[in-house]
């Protein structure tokens, strides 16, 4: 049993913050489930997102940030386009991702943050997201080369599919400068 | 009013009739009435009806208005899909102009429905409207053997036969008319009282209204403000209040209490008990010295023990009427005979220690009953420490704290040490929605008072936290799903679903251990306040008073309407009728229009000077009649009194519901209800035996 | 006329055929597409948190570069697409955020461009019917199941591409060029996305349920307007041949090599060989090449 | 009579529905003259749509039709059906309202209503009545029981309005009282008060894109389930759905479709969903005995006398299964509709394949009411629900003197509440005309 109050207080401002930064108006939810019920990704989250909503409004920052469940969410926006109250779970979800790589809160699904970042790395070297490179990244990353991510590089590659050097853009030295800037 | 309707039919035939019948078959069947009616035989007409498929769906309805027809005496007999329908009806008219028939049986749903509609039809064609009969084959036959056609079929015709019988010897009858009282009692002082009473007298009738406290204004008088749009309670009140106080056509009775009611609908004759206020109101001015001087300080009812009242106190400050009234059992006159301090220090001396509680005698047309509610009982409430743990509540208590004019002066505090409480718990459906333990129905209100009393609370506290634990949150009200929405959206309140299991002191704090049903998680409030929104029950007495009425409880003690739907504001007795929480928890608006709906009945009731009633009623054979006085006895409307002049019981009519009791009762068959005599009765159960 | 063009990584790597007979095809439409210089990745998602500037400069940039260009802008990859739509409308919308974005991104772009995806093309500047008209080799008896999925249709205040819960504009397209377009009811769900790396499981399910769903439907061919939903449907096809026996595999071929086709283009020009469950077989069978 | 000439003791109901009729009724036993405006051929309202009714579940025609007739019967009542308000003009005890009386194309003077008309009429269309669920007739009353039994020519269905051919009824028709050349008239009314009763609709069908509503046929709503029930509907009350005719196995029912749905649809709560759907469940389980019905609901909204009782009833004894949540789509997939919900106990979607589907859907108020309230100047909210002058104690009154709203033209209610709200007002309209 965990005594609700104590946490709350520390908290209360868990869902403040997040209502602010994803602009959502997470205390108008009223657990319709509407948007656990079309979701894509549910059956493999550990908390439904319409659980992750109730437990930010209990304040549990630490369960919500940890959970892989706001690695899942692919943000199709089903629930959003249904919701009676308009919360696009798939915008917090993404405020959620925020927080959690600053508090540098470890996801239990690690891997899938992981690739967010590979990503990242690969367009700013490149200007252009790169496969290859990308997938060489996560997997350096993610340090498991046995898993199964890596073959669909290597099939892909064998269809075809990836150019062996990464397409470079002119512009890239100004990417990089948008992302140092960004990084201020 | 009086009358031996013995005279007034020939009855000697009758009267022999009786007694051969109570004497033996044999007897009976040689003297055989039957022969009688057939020599003036009567011209029938039987109409069968469809009801869609209701009826005819397993009735047979053709064949059976075939057979109908070959019975000597039926001289026309048909069917129709809706025998109600202004072309059904227009078949029955027209019959009985073409085939001059003198007596009708329709064949068709209960008589509860539609038997008006059918002898308001015959009367326009110039028959009496009592030699119109009803054959229930509906609720009777056809809807309780769907799945046997056949036998369906056979018993509808046995049904209408029966009834047939019945029609042969009815004798036309005449509505008794009554002359009735125009005036109206009004039992309750609340909101719904108030209401109905200025309606009344606003229609122009004299209104009595009678309030058991001693001011107007009842449970709305303790609350702060009010839902959805937070406007305080009192102002609006206290115009209402004063506007009957004021009012000529409205006869106000405050701490008074109805003794007895004797009559019927139009006609209802009361003793009213004054209690005793010590106090001459009408010499009062309303100065207050008596209040300011007087040393006795008691724990006041009305502000739900938070605060004190003195022995010579008004209800509530400026009450109206704002009348003083000593409270014998606190009083030191009253105790040792020492004191007099408000005597003393009365300018008017209004002060009367030996008035005595006074009976006033009353008539009235109709009666309204709005009673109201209480919240349940603390003492029999063995959970969540109400009543041991000082800073818990109930609802009520927690208005009272929100009021400008109440304890607190509107802050909110926890009773045991005065502090602010942070964390504030709110529990509804506390003994409501509880069917094995407490009461099985939903109380209506609380989930919208809890609702607004949070608001507000946050609004004194921002820094505070509300919790509210519920099971559905029931804002179904205009504007209230909104409210609650918007509420919860600025205010931050935190709902919890789900039931609370216990509460406990914890050094200090109250804790509440409950579940949040959605995350399934145990949660444990340490709280410094907690709140419950304890069940709507109805208040103390009715029972008692319903009993005086000869009005119905159902067995949570709320008055029952004659019909959910159709009748929601009449009693299953006449002339009496049922506004606000008396008869079913509700908010104030449907309060107002349930209590306004029963001034719009009485003065529909009260608009004629003439009362039309039912002749279908019990008569005495005179001549049989031994003034045993056992139907006396029986008679559950006093429709039954002694005739001491001429040692005979005789028939109260405009009382006698006709409902048979003294016709089992008479131990020498004097007793007989029209239309449905002992013989009538009989010939009807030939046909099924 | 012209439309400036962005093509988008994945149209430069896994998804040139895409791209390719997307190129061919505007030539026999009788429209030109013209290649963004120097474009970069659009980043992928729209960034969808409130203080989130970052996510938003590439796509700025993008549209800003394009803007020097001309005024009309396409795409093909429903990502970008959605991406590229969304940010426009936020830069035209929020003066804030433009003013913001404007200094990070060193530049001067109010919004003012018009985005259209290439469906939107065909139907809006050509015209179904008229497509309908220059087909040559109509694609009578393919029983074509068009898959929308997410990024199309939602959010759909912003994106208004087609009814947001039973869209019809690609079957309009479908039919246009002669095949018999098939509905079925998982057209809008969700391909499971980039959880095709992160937890490949996912992506599988969703696929197996959508290709599942337009075969029982009696799909012979599914067409996808995204990269990233045909890697997942058409690429996944091995996975969930492992995972659910007796699945038979069904061709996913991007809309454009349809249209190429239709238009009577040399289908080895058409790059099927890129497809990753080989469309050839049915298509001889129908007799389209 | 109350009558003293300057001040019209005389009163105007408008809408004929139950609360209509029980005001009408209240206001003529009190012995004044009432006006009774209904813009459909006869009176009852959508309670004659209904099959049963909670929590009794008596039959809703057997409790309404000693009503129509009453109103049809009664002295001082002065029926004006298939009309509409066209104009109001002046003040308490003296206004004048012009009513357009529509025309019938049936002199109702002559017509006796023998019903040969409707029997012979050729053309057969969907009948609104049924909510399109079973066929009507072009020349039609709206029930056999109809108050007045008078009926009226639909030129949109009649085939001679529409290609000049048939006439048909003219033929059959032994009073000659067929007249196809009849106009709209209109008639001046002089009265004292006016209440108006106009009640309510359901949201249109095609709103709900996620629920396929409009699209499968066997997404019906709560009023066309209704029509099923009803002995008096299309299948005389036998449970089938209206694709196929099949008995629905599988039935799922699903409250708050566009009620408590703020960003989307209404934000009010329709007040009558929860109950009419738990009587819908516990009527179909009383006539599917195998089938199995599915509640999806928000909150229980059970409040009224008698009404948590009713509910448990249905759990313990139908074995209805109440899920919590809404359902985010319904989409046909061969045959069966399929339903993406989530199982409250264990918080896993949850998909069911049902053969049938009921929404209840939100009451919203009539599309004339807005109309109506400008006619004669009363205030409504955004929705166009009728403001009463203060929410608690004036809940019949409006902003203007001697003009009184009842029904669901105020906000959703139950027939009690309706009712009870009818005769608060008659009480007004009572309390005006005694005061002068």
């Amino acid at each position: 049993m965990e005594a609700l109050t104590n946490m709350e207080k520390a908290n209360k401002t868990f869902l403040e913050e997040v209502s602010k930064r994803s602009g959502e108006k997470l205390s108008l939810c009223y657990q319709c489930l509407k948007c656990t019920a079309g979701c894509p990704t549910a059956p493999n989250m550990e908390f439904r997102p319409n659980s992750i909503i109730r437990m930010i409004q209990m304040g549990k920052k630490q369960e919500v940030l940890g959970s892989s469940a706001i690695w899942f969410c692919v943000y199709c926006q089903t629930c959003g386009t249904r919701c009676p109250n308009e919360i696009h779970i798939g915008v917090l979800m993404d405020a959620l991702r925020e927080m959690a790589m600053e508090e540098g809160v470890h996801a239990k699904e690690k891997n899938i943050h992981l690739f967010h970042e590979a990503f990242i790395q690969s367009v700013r070297r490149g200007g252009r997201a790169h496969e290859v490179t990308m997938l060489m990244e996560y997997i350096l990353r993610s340090r498991d080369l046995m898993k199964g991510s890596l073959i669909p590089g290597v099939k892909l590659f064998l269809k075809g599919k990836f150019p062996l050097l990464p397409s470079f853009v002119k512009g890239k030295g100004e990417i990089k400068r948008i992302f140092e800037k960004c990084k201020k | 009013m009086l009358e031996d309707r013995g005279a007034a039919f020939g009855l000697e035939g009758r009267g022999k009739r009786t007694r051969e019948f109570a004497l033996s078959e044999t007897l009976l069947k040689r003297s055989d009435p039957r022969t009688l009616s057939e020599a003036i035989m009567k011209k029938l007409g039987v109409f069968i009806c469809h009801c869609g498929v209701n009826i005819a769906g397993t009735v047979d309805v053709k064949s059976v208005a075939g057979k109908m027809g070959e019975v000597k005496d039926v001289s026309h007999s048909a069917d129709y899909i809706y025998m109600c329908s202004e072309p059904g009806q227009q078949l029955i008219r027209d019959a009985i102009r073409e085939k001059g028939l003198e007596g009708v049986v329709v064949a068709c749903c209960s008589p509860s429905m539609h038997e008006n509609t059918f002898r308001k039809a015959v009367k326009s064609e110039g028959m009496n409207p009592y030699l119109c009969e009803i054959a229930n084959i509906r609720e009777q036959c056809s809807w309780v053997h769907q799945k046997e056609k056949q036998k369906a079929t056979e018993k509808a015709e046995e049904i209408i036969l029966a009834t047939l019988k019945k029609v042969r010897e009815n004798e036309k009858l005449e509505a008794i008319s009554v002359s009735i009282n125009r005036s109206v009692l009004v039992i309750g002082g609340g909101i719904a009282g108030m209401t109905a009473a200025l309606d009344l007298a606003e229609g122009g009738y004299e209104v009595i209204l009678l309030e058991k406290e001693q001011a107007l204004g009842g449970h709305m008088t303790q609350l702060s403000k009010t839902f959805p749009d937070l406007h305080p309670a009192l102002p609006d009140l206290f115009t209402k209040a004063k506007g009957i106080e004021m009012h000529p056509g409205i006869d106000l009775h405050c701490y008074s209490e109805m003794e007895e009611v004797k009559g019927y609908v139009g006609n209802f004759e009361l003793t009213i008990r004054k209690k005793a206020t010590y106090v001459d109101w009408e010499k009062c001015n309303g100065c207050g010295l008596c209040i300011r001087d007087c040393p006795v300080e008691y724990v006041s009812q009305f502000e739900r023990g938070l605060g004190v009242r003195k022995a010579i106190d008004l209800l509530y400050p400026k009450s109206v009427p704002d009348k003083p009234v000593v409270h014998r059992v606190h009083c030191r006159y009253f105790i040792d005979g020492s004191c007099r301090k408000c005597e003393e220090v009365c300018p008017e001396k209004a002060i009367r220690f030996n008035q005595e509680d006074e009976r006033i005698g009353k008539k009235v047309g109709a009666i309204v009953v709005a009673t109201g509610f209480d919240l349940y009982p603390r003492e029999k409430l063995g959970e969540y420490g109400y009543g041991e743990i000082p800073d818990v509540i109930d609802g009520l208590t927690l208005e009272r704290m929100l009021s400008v004019d109440g304890p607190t002066k509107g802050k909110i505090i926890r009773p045991s040490d005065g502090k602010v409480p942070k964390e504030m718990v709110f529990i509804q459906c506390v003994a409501s929605r509880d069917p094995d333990r407490y009461m099985p129905y939903c109380s209506r209100i609380c989930c919208m008072y809890t609702a607004k009393q949070a608001k507000i609370y946050k609004e004194q506290v921002p820094d505070g936290q509300p919790y509210i634990f519920y099971m559905d949150i029931r804002s179904d009200g205009k504007g209230y799903e909104e409210f609650l929405q918007k509420t919860i959206e600025e205010k931050g309140l935190l709902y919890l679903r789900g039931r609370v299991s216990r509460i406990f002191q914890d050094n200090g704090t109250v804790r509440v251990l409950g579940v949040d049903t959605l995350t399934g998680n145990m949660v444990e409030v340490a709280a410094d306040m907690v709140v419950l929104a304890t069940a709507v029950v109805p208040s103390d007495g009715v029972k008692d008073l319903a009993a005086k009425l000869r009005a119905t409880v159902d067995r949570h003690g709320f008055l029952t309407e004659a019909h959910i739907k159709l009748y929601p504001v009449e009693s299953s007795t006449k002339g009496i009728y049922l506004a606000g929480c008396g008869q079913s928890p509700k908010d104030i608006s449907d309060t107002v229009s349930q209590a306004s709906a029963t001034a719009s009945k009485i003065q529909a009731l009260l608009s004629t000077d003439q009362l039309l009633q039912d002749p279908l009623i019990a008569f005495v054979d005179e001549h049989i009649c031994s003034g045993c006085g056992i139907c006396v006895e029986i008679c559950p409307y006093e429709a039954r009194e002694m005739d001491s002049r001429r040692g005979i019981s005789v028939v109260h009519s405009a009382l006698c519901q006709g409902c048979g009791a003294c016709i089992g009762a008479c131990p020498n068959f004097a007793c007989e209800l029209r239309n449905s005599s002992s013989i009538q009765t009989l010939r009807m159960m030939d046909t099924f035996v | 006329m012209d439309y400036l063009y962005f093509p988008g990584c994945t149209l430069y790597t896994k998804a040139k055929n895409f791209d390719q007979t997307a190129r061919d095809c505007s030539h026999l439409l009788g429209f030109e597409l013209k290649e963004l210089p120097n474009w970069t990745c659009c980043g992928a998602t729209f960034p969808l948190t409130t203080d989130n500037i970052m996510a938003l400069l590439p796509p700025s940039r993008i549209l800003a570069k394009a803007r020097e260009e001309g005024t009309t802008l396409t795409t093909l990859c429903a990502i970008c697409f959605n991406v590229i739509k969304r940010t426009n409308r936020l830069i035209q919308n929020d003066g804030e955020k433009r003013e913001k974005i404007n200094n990070f991104i060193e530049m001067n772009y109010q919004g003012d461009l018009r985005i259209l995806h290439y469906l939107e093309i065909l139907k809006q500047e050509i015209g179904f019917p008229q497509i309908k008209e220059r087909v040559k080799k109509p694609l009578a008896g393919l029983k074509a199941a068009a898959y929308y999925g997410c990024m199309l249709l939602r959010p759909f205040d912003e994106m208004g591409f087609d009814d947001k819960e039973s869209p019809t504009l690609f079957e309009e397209f479908l039919e246009a060029m002669g095949a018999e377009s098939v509905d079925f009811p998982y057209k809008i769900e969700c391909c499971g996305s980039f959880q095709s790396v992160g937890s490949p499981e996912v992506a599988t399910e969703c696929s197996y349920k959508i290709l599942g769903s337009a075969i029982k439907n009696g799909a012979e061919v599914v067409v996808s307007t995204c990269p990233m939903c045909t890697f997942n449907i058409d690429h996944k096809q091995s996975d969930i041949k492992e995972k659910y026996l007796g699945f038979k595999p069904i061709p996913v071929l991007y809309f454009t090599q349809l249209l190429g086709m239709a238009m009577g283009l040399d289908y080895q020009s058409l790059g099927f060989e890129q497809n990753f469950v080989d469309p050839l077989p049915l298509l001889k069978e129908k007799g389209f090449i | 009579m109350k009558n003293n000439g300057r001040f019209i003791k005389r009163a105007m109901v408008i809408g004929g529905g139950i609360a209509g009729i029980s005001a009408s009724i209240d206001i003529g036993n009190a012995g004044y003259e009432v006006v009774l405006v209904e813009k459909l051929p006869s009176i009852g309202g959508r309670m004659l749509q209904l099959s049963e009714t909670f929590p009794t579940l008596d039959c809703a025609q057997c409790t309404l039709t000693p009503k129509t007739v009453e109103t049809g019967q009664h002295p001082h009542i002065k029926l004006l059906t298939y009309s509409e308000v066209d104009e109001v003009k002046g003040k308490a005890g003296d206004f004048t309202v012009r009513v357009r009386r529509k025309a019938a194309y049936v002199d109702w003077e002559k017509c006796n209503g023998c019903g040969l008309c409707q029997e012979k009429c050729p053309s057969k269309k969907p009948s609104e009545f049924d909510r399109a669920m079973g066929l009507g007739k072009a020349i039609y009353t709206l029930s056999p029981q109809a108050v007045p039994n008078k009926p009226v020519i639909n030129p949109s269905n009649c085939r001679y309005f529409l290609e000049k051919k048939c006439r048909v009824c003219e033929k059959v028709c032994p009073v000659g009282a067929i007249d196809y050349e009849q106009q709209d008239r209109f008639v001046e009314e002089k009265v004292g008060a006016i209440i108006a009763a106009v009640g309510f609709d359901l949201m249109p069908k095609e709103t709900f894109g996620e629920y396929g509503y409009g699209v499968i046929p066997d997404v019906i709503d709560g009023l066309a389930f209704e029509r099923l029930n009803s002995a008096s509907g299309p299948t005389t009350g036998e449970i089938k759905r209206p694709s196929d005719g099949n008995i629905p196995k599988e039935v799922v029912f699903i409250q708050c479709t566009g009620s408590r749905d703020p960003e989307r649809y209404m934000p009010y709560c329709s007040r009558v969903c929860c109950m009419y759907t738990a009587k819908h469940a516990r009527l179909y389980k009383h006539k599917v005995h195998d089938g199995q019905a599915y509640i999806f609901y928000m909150d229980i909204r059970s409040t009224g006398k008698g009404y948590e009782e009713f509910i448990q009833q249905g759990m313990e004894e139908e074995g209805i299964l109440y899920l919590r949540g809404r359902v985010s789509r319904i989409f046909r997939d061969d045959g069966k509709i399929v339903v993406w919900g989530v199982d409250t106990l264990t918080g896993k979607k949850v998909e069911i394949s049902a053969d049938m589907v009921v929404l209840a859907t939100a009451i919203q108020p009539q599309g004339e009411a807005k109309g109506l309230a400008q006619k004669l100047g009363i205030n409504t909210d955004d929705y166009g629900f009728f403001t009463e002058a203060e929410r608690k104690l004036r809940p019949v009154e409006t902003n203007i003197e001697g003009i009184y709203i009842a029904g669901c033209a105020q906000g959703p209610k139950d027939i009690a509440d309706a009712v009870a709200h009818a005769n608060a007002s008659a009480s007004k309209v009572q309390g005006l005309f005694a005061k002068h």
